[in-house]
């Protein structure tokens, strides 16, 4: 099957997983005859409509099937029922969740969605104690992270307590002393607050650091969307509380060897959705995730 | 005096941009094979192009003039959160959203104008301060308004037709709009005094005052077509895609300038031309979209769009080296 | 007959707290030309450039026609017919010569929003000005002012203030950099806008060129009006001395003649 | 003939600058106390000033000389990335690693150098090429050598407390570096033949070629260091935070310019001090981090970041002008 | 004593398809000042900006105390003891007079890596060396050359060169922007200069400073050198013919004074 698949930017380290899931997974298809051509976004500014455009060039390659993260549903459902219309399938991975796909008329969903990943983390802060949890959002604006932010306070307003945004300006990002500092400083200005969460990997090293500065560890807990190898220490050494665990590899690895079944053979999956998250790390399962996280599988 | 030699044409400032297009053109056929140049191959480079397109006019002749203007990395969500605001939360008709989007661009342009022909203060500082100040304010407001950075908007079939619409289920409906604004530049620039002015203008400011052009006006006017251009983008946006975020579009900053600038615009004034504008964003568009066709791992793509820029620029450099140099051989 | 064209009452000009005019008051009448002498420095450039709406006066008026007037643009100068070229600038190296030649004041043809830059008739009417004045290497109108010498970029710009003066031309040393022919093509045509009445205002800091075509000198010196006299009132030796600042100077080239004579041990070169 | 006037403090180019920081400074205290003159509050926006500040040094010195370096948005995650992976992943000694930073640095600023000086293209574009290039070959590099693009590195404690450790706690040890840098930087480009030598470069490329500069050798030894600041900066924050990241630090390029340019530096080159950078910086970091101790609402912070900004360019550009009309008063 | 100290061979140089100076042949001695002469255009400044370093030339050779060289940097020329004021540009705006006037050869003081620029001793020979040209005006090294006037710029220029120049000194019109006695006082160094044993390359439009310090006329025509002669073998007025590009010339003054007395109707200007 000639597939196409559309993910984030190369060098976020999220997408990065996936990436290594669909570089895997390609081994089968490349055995079956087929090809995978995977299409990144260059920058996150106009997700939606990029992710769109993509859609669009990927019909424009005559591939059998599509997988796309369903990123912003208002902006991309249009381009995706113009490639079903044109007879390409599509699956939905990533972003979307399954009753969309089921709207839409794709195949299956293969994922996790960001409200109830956020939601499920402000369970666990909630139940972990927090009782004022900020989510440091350093791009203010960008409809997935809102609703990552949004879950998570949903989810401490469940247990009666409150998560609130800081929004940091685009000046900040990619700025770790920055995001630091800003995170310091409001932290050292409120100190009703007990819990911090970041929305990516990087920026919980810059959270921690925060803490660690504004002398904090031991009355601020921290928690994270996805991780990386100083994070997963971090778990296991208990300087932080949980990451919120997607599964990337997975994301991408299913998403092909899927497509690919189905197109060559007819093959799909009686479950819909397929969740592959949220899945909670926390002390409880470090080891395993720490042995995948140094070889970029988790 | 044959008006049609080579040399003539060489001397065009557009002639290095145009060359620089083509090889670009070339080698992704080559590596990306004929999927590329087919109706919708052509259509995924030359919608990106059309989006970038209509901002690099104005910001190119804005360069020319000898002013940079970065505001437009905000003016983009400026004017997808306006129409989104305005028509989607509000419902107000469209035409009321349109001329909120066009009045805002002109009210910020003729601040950035402003401030760059009363205080001296550089072009880039003054509209890198519009540029968070819009920032800021557009999500401020949002915030304060619907709640939320991300509103949905459905257009009426009239509007969305004009402004947002794939033809024949490709091309976008922004295509047209760019050749209309390109032919339009290219008319007033090249065949109109105010071109002749912009391009004073960016030699010499001094003397292109003292030769009795109207400095403060040209600049101010160019500066709102530019913030003008951004919103309207911005706007058509929000209808095809039928949603606003406000995240500013920094990428956008950079990827008009480099399409000015690689289609052969001087970046300190003076030189350049509208075509030349034109192949530079093509260029740029099928460098990033290129990458699409072909089998080269995506990890390394930065790195072709990298050399591939440097390439394309120096090509374009040559020519235009050959062309300052150049005179009619005397025999 | 006697109402001066330009007359300027008593102006001050002052940068920040740098004074450069002091009360000058001079005036120019048509079918006149006004030398305007003096040092480096003496502020002739600054005292033309009040006059070309560049600069404001600090203090005092400005009055053409006998009725004040105030510049607040180049532009308003220039459409009361006030032509000025400035010591500096004034061309631009990436522009073609014909457009260059007309830039703010550019030959349309058709009409309404469809009024187009008239390419051809201005590059022919640019070359035509430039080639009178003796420079005949020029002869495309599309080439790049970036490429001509820097006596040709003058001309061009002398040539361009001649064709646009209406009622005043102001010429800020518009013969440093000519060759001699492009001279004396210049002192012709300073001669010949006096004949058609122009007021004329030259500033020059060769002698011989100033008695040549001046009618009327003024003489700046730290930016005060020093001397102001017509043709015939003062000998060369006097203008002289007065272009130098008020210094009393030996007549140059017999010094430097007289110099050379007393010099010794310098080698009789020989032919080549 | 007294060297101390008022007059001669005013004219210097780094008066405008101090005073667009005071105005900061002074509002943020009036807004958000004293909170923010305190240990740990001074830390928020001095550590973030010092990462800027090692960087926009070099790059403003080439903003001096008359060009720009926009390659440093990638050198900062490839410096990042070499330690990462040299003693990270394989475990190498640090000062292998560190060479290898700098020297990374050294080849990057010597193509950037020798691109811009042989081919005319404008510098933008010459380091918009390496930057987008860099960015490729770190992140191809990494997938390639250690299957991930984030790499956890544990410095030994020595490279540790010299590069990546918080003094008192507070205060980053790169703070030390930038008043090294500083202090070595203000030595030689205002009282040394060599700083004169970059002045003369941006204020005349040719004139001063003419005037016997070594104008490549100037050159290309800016790029380089310029290059090089970047690629420390980035080692030093993988030491610092124990982890390392490919993505490109784009919002690193307009701080560190804006920072330049509010420091006094002009864009156009010629024009600027070392000191004036440095205080330009503090502003930035000021503006950037002063809002966490203020009780405004904070979806409109780059609202004000963006007043602010033109607020300190304004103040600081009526003194440049001030500066360049005086001259001592004649009785 | 008669090996020249600057020579040229046959030298031609193209700027792509245009050439400008075919098979130039010169000759400059110690203390001998040559004049180079010609129209605007002529390729006066192409021909010592390939004696300074500036340009390659296409073909032919230079040779310095008989011997070739090649120069492929303005310093080569300058670690060879030549000195050359350029007919544009040459100093920076936004610098000090002092920096400006000693750039790329800054006096230092201190040792190794310590050395630091000497500002004192570099504002106080800037200034005295303006000041020795009449520029009483100029007296602070700090101040910026921004605000200097066309003439003190160029007098600075001048200083520089004359100051650097060890064996020769070339100076691109040098006077062109000067007033009377900052000029007067250009021909004196010249002088100087070539009593010092120097050889100087002096470019001028004026006839006047040409016969009042040359020892040796060049004059180059379309970029050929059409006519090379020593003092005293050609009268004024030939060489203001061959100045004006071969073409002859009546004298200057003489012609523009008899349009004056013929020319009828200006009014006699009243005196103010
Ligand atoms: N914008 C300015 N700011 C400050 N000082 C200035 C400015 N323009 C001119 N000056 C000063 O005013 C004085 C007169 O300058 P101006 O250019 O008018 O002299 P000039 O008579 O034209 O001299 P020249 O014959 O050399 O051209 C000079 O000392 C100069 O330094
Ligand atoms: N870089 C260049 N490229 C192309 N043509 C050039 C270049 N430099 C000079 N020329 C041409 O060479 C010719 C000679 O120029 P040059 O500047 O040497 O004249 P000049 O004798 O110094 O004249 P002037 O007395 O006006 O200064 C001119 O026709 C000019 O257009
Ligand atoms: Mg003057
Ligand atoms: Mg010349």
């Amino acid at each position: 099957a000639d597939i196409a698949i559309i993910g984030g930017k190369s060098d976020d380290a999220f997408f990065a997983k996936i990436a290594k899931g669909i570089t895997d997974a390609t081994l089968v298809v490349e055995a079956h005859g087929g090809t995978v051509n995977y299409l990144q976004l260059q920058t996150y500014d106009n997700i939606g409509g990029d992710a769109a455009n993509l859609v669009r060039t990927a019909m424009s390659q005559n591939v059998d099937i599509i997988a796309v993260p369903n990123w912003v549903p208002d902006t991309q459902d249009e381009a995706i029922k113009a490639a079903m219309n044109a007879g390409i399938a599509v699956i939905l991975y990533n972003a979307g969740g399954g009753e969309k796909a089921a709207e839409l008329g794709a195949i299956n969903y293969i994922g996790n969605e960001e409200y109830p990943a956020g939601f499920a983390g402000g369970k666990y802060f909630a139940e972990h104690g927090a009782k004022h949890v900020i989510c440091v959002n350093t791009v203010p604006g960008s409809g997935n992270i809102e609703d990552r932010c949004r879950g998570l306070a949903d989810g401490m307003a469940e247990a009666g307590v409150t998560a609130e945004q800081l929004p940091l300006p685009a000046s900040s990002f990619g700025d770790p002393t920055a995001v630091a500092e800003a995170i310091k400083a409001t932290l050292l200005g409120d100190d009703t607050i007990d819990g911090v969460f970041a929305i990516s990997s990087a920026d919980a090293d810059s959270a921690y650091t925060a803490m660690q500065q504004a002398g904090k560890l031991d009355s601020v807990q921290l928690g994270s969307f996805d991780m990386n190898v100083a994070g997963l220490e971090r778990i296991r050494d208990s300087e932080q509380l949980f990451a919120i665990d997607q599964q990337p590899w997975l994301q991408g690895f299913l998403a092909v060897t899927l497509a690919d079944g189905y197109v060559n053979y007819g093959l799909a999956m009686a479950t819909s959705p397929l969740l592959t998250g949220p899945g909670i790390v926390d002390l409880t399962n470090i080891d395993a995730t720490l042995a995948g996280g140094e070889q970029g599988y988790r | 005096m044959t008006n049609l030699s080579i040399g003539n044409l060489l001397r065009r400032p557009e002639a290095g941009a145009f060359l620089g297009m083509l090889a670009v053109i070339l080698f992704f056929l080559v590596f990306g094979g004929v999927n590329f140049l087919k109706p919708a191959g052509i259509a995924s480079w030359l919608n990106v192009a059309a989006n970038i397109g209509i901002i690099a006019i104005p910001v190119g002749l804005l360069m020319i003039a000898g002013e940079l203007d970065i505001s437009i990395g905000s003016m983009i969500p400026a004017g997808s959160m306006i129409v989104a605001i305005l028509s989607g939360h509000y419902e107000l008709p469209m035409w009321i959203s349109i001329l909120a989007v066009l009045g805002f661009g002109a009210i910020i342009g003729t601040i950035n104008g402003l401030l760059v022909v009363r205080t001296a203060v550089p072009s880039l500082i003054v509209t890198l301060g519009t540029l968070f100040a819009v920032a800021g304010m557009v999500l401020g407001l949002s915030v304060l308004i619907t709640g939320t950075t991300s509103v949905a908007i459905k257009a009426p079939a009239l509007y969305k037709a004009i402004f947002g619409q794939f033809i024949g289920g490709t091309y976008q409906v922004l295509i047209l709009w760019w050749v209309a604004v390109s032919v339009v530049s290219v008319f007033y620039v090249h065949y109109t005094k105010y071109g002749n002015w912009i391009f004073a203008l960016g030699g010499d400011r001094e003397s292109a005052r003292n030769a009795g052009i109207p400095t403060t006006r040209v600049t101010i006017t160019l500066f709102i077509l530019s913030a003008c251009s951004a919103s309207f983008v911005g706007m058509c946006q929000a209808i095809l895609f039928n949603s606003a975020q406000v995240s500013a579009g920094m990428s956008y900053i950079f990827n008009v300038i480099i399409s000015v600038v690689v289609g052969g615009v001087v970046l300190t004034g003076g030189f350049g031309s509208v075509v030349g504008i034109v192949f530079g964003t093509i260029t740029f568009a099928v460098v990033n979209q290129g990458i699409y066709f072909t089998g080269f791992d995506r990890n390394w793509s930065s790195l072709i769009i990298g050399v591939m820029l440097l390439a394309a620029v120096l090509m374009n450099n040559t020519f235009r080296h050959m062309a300052l140099n150049y005179a009619p051989k005397k025999k | 007959m006697t109402t001066p064209v330009l007359e300027l009452r008593s102006v001050d000009k002052s940068f920040g707290p740098i004074d450069v005019l002091h009360k000058i008051s001079l005036k120019v009448r048509a079918g006149e030309v006004l030398c305007l002498l003096g040092d480096n420095g003496a502020g002739k450039s600054t005292l033309i450039k009040t006059l070309a709406g560049v600069h404001k006066p600090t203090r005092g008026q400005i009055l053409m026609d006998g009725k004040e007037v105030s510049f607040d643009r180049p532009r308003d100068a220039q459409d009361m017919g006030i032509a000025t070229v400035h010591q500096f600038g004034g061309t631009f190296p990436l522009m073609s010569i014909g457009r260059s030649f007309f830039v703010g004041a550019e030959p349309t043809k058709g009409w309404g929003p469809f009024k187009i830059y008239d390419r051809k008739k201005a590059n022919e009417i640019a070359v035509k000005a430039v080639q009178d004045f003796g420079i005949t290497r020029v002869d495309d109108g599309d080439r790049l002012i970036g490429g001509l010498s820097g006596g040709e970029r003058q001309s061009l710009a002398i040539a361009r203030a001649v064709h646009f003066g209406a009622r005043v031309l102001i010429l800020d040393e518009p013969t440093a950099a000519l060759g001699v022919k492009q001279a004396a093509h210049v002192l012709r045509i300073v001669k010949e806008a006096q004949r058609r009445g122009l007021a004329v205002i030259f500033i020059t800091h060769q002698v011989m060129h100033a008695m040549a075509v001046g009618d009327h000198f003024a003489v700046l010196i730290r930016g005060a009006v020093a001397a102001d006299f017509v043709k015939g009132q003062k000998s060369r030796e006097e203008i002289t001395d007065l272009m130098a600042g008020g210094e009393t100077m030996a007549d140059l080239e017999a010094q430097i003649s007289s110099d050379l004579a007393t010099a010794d041990g310098h080698p009789s070169p020989a032919t080549l």
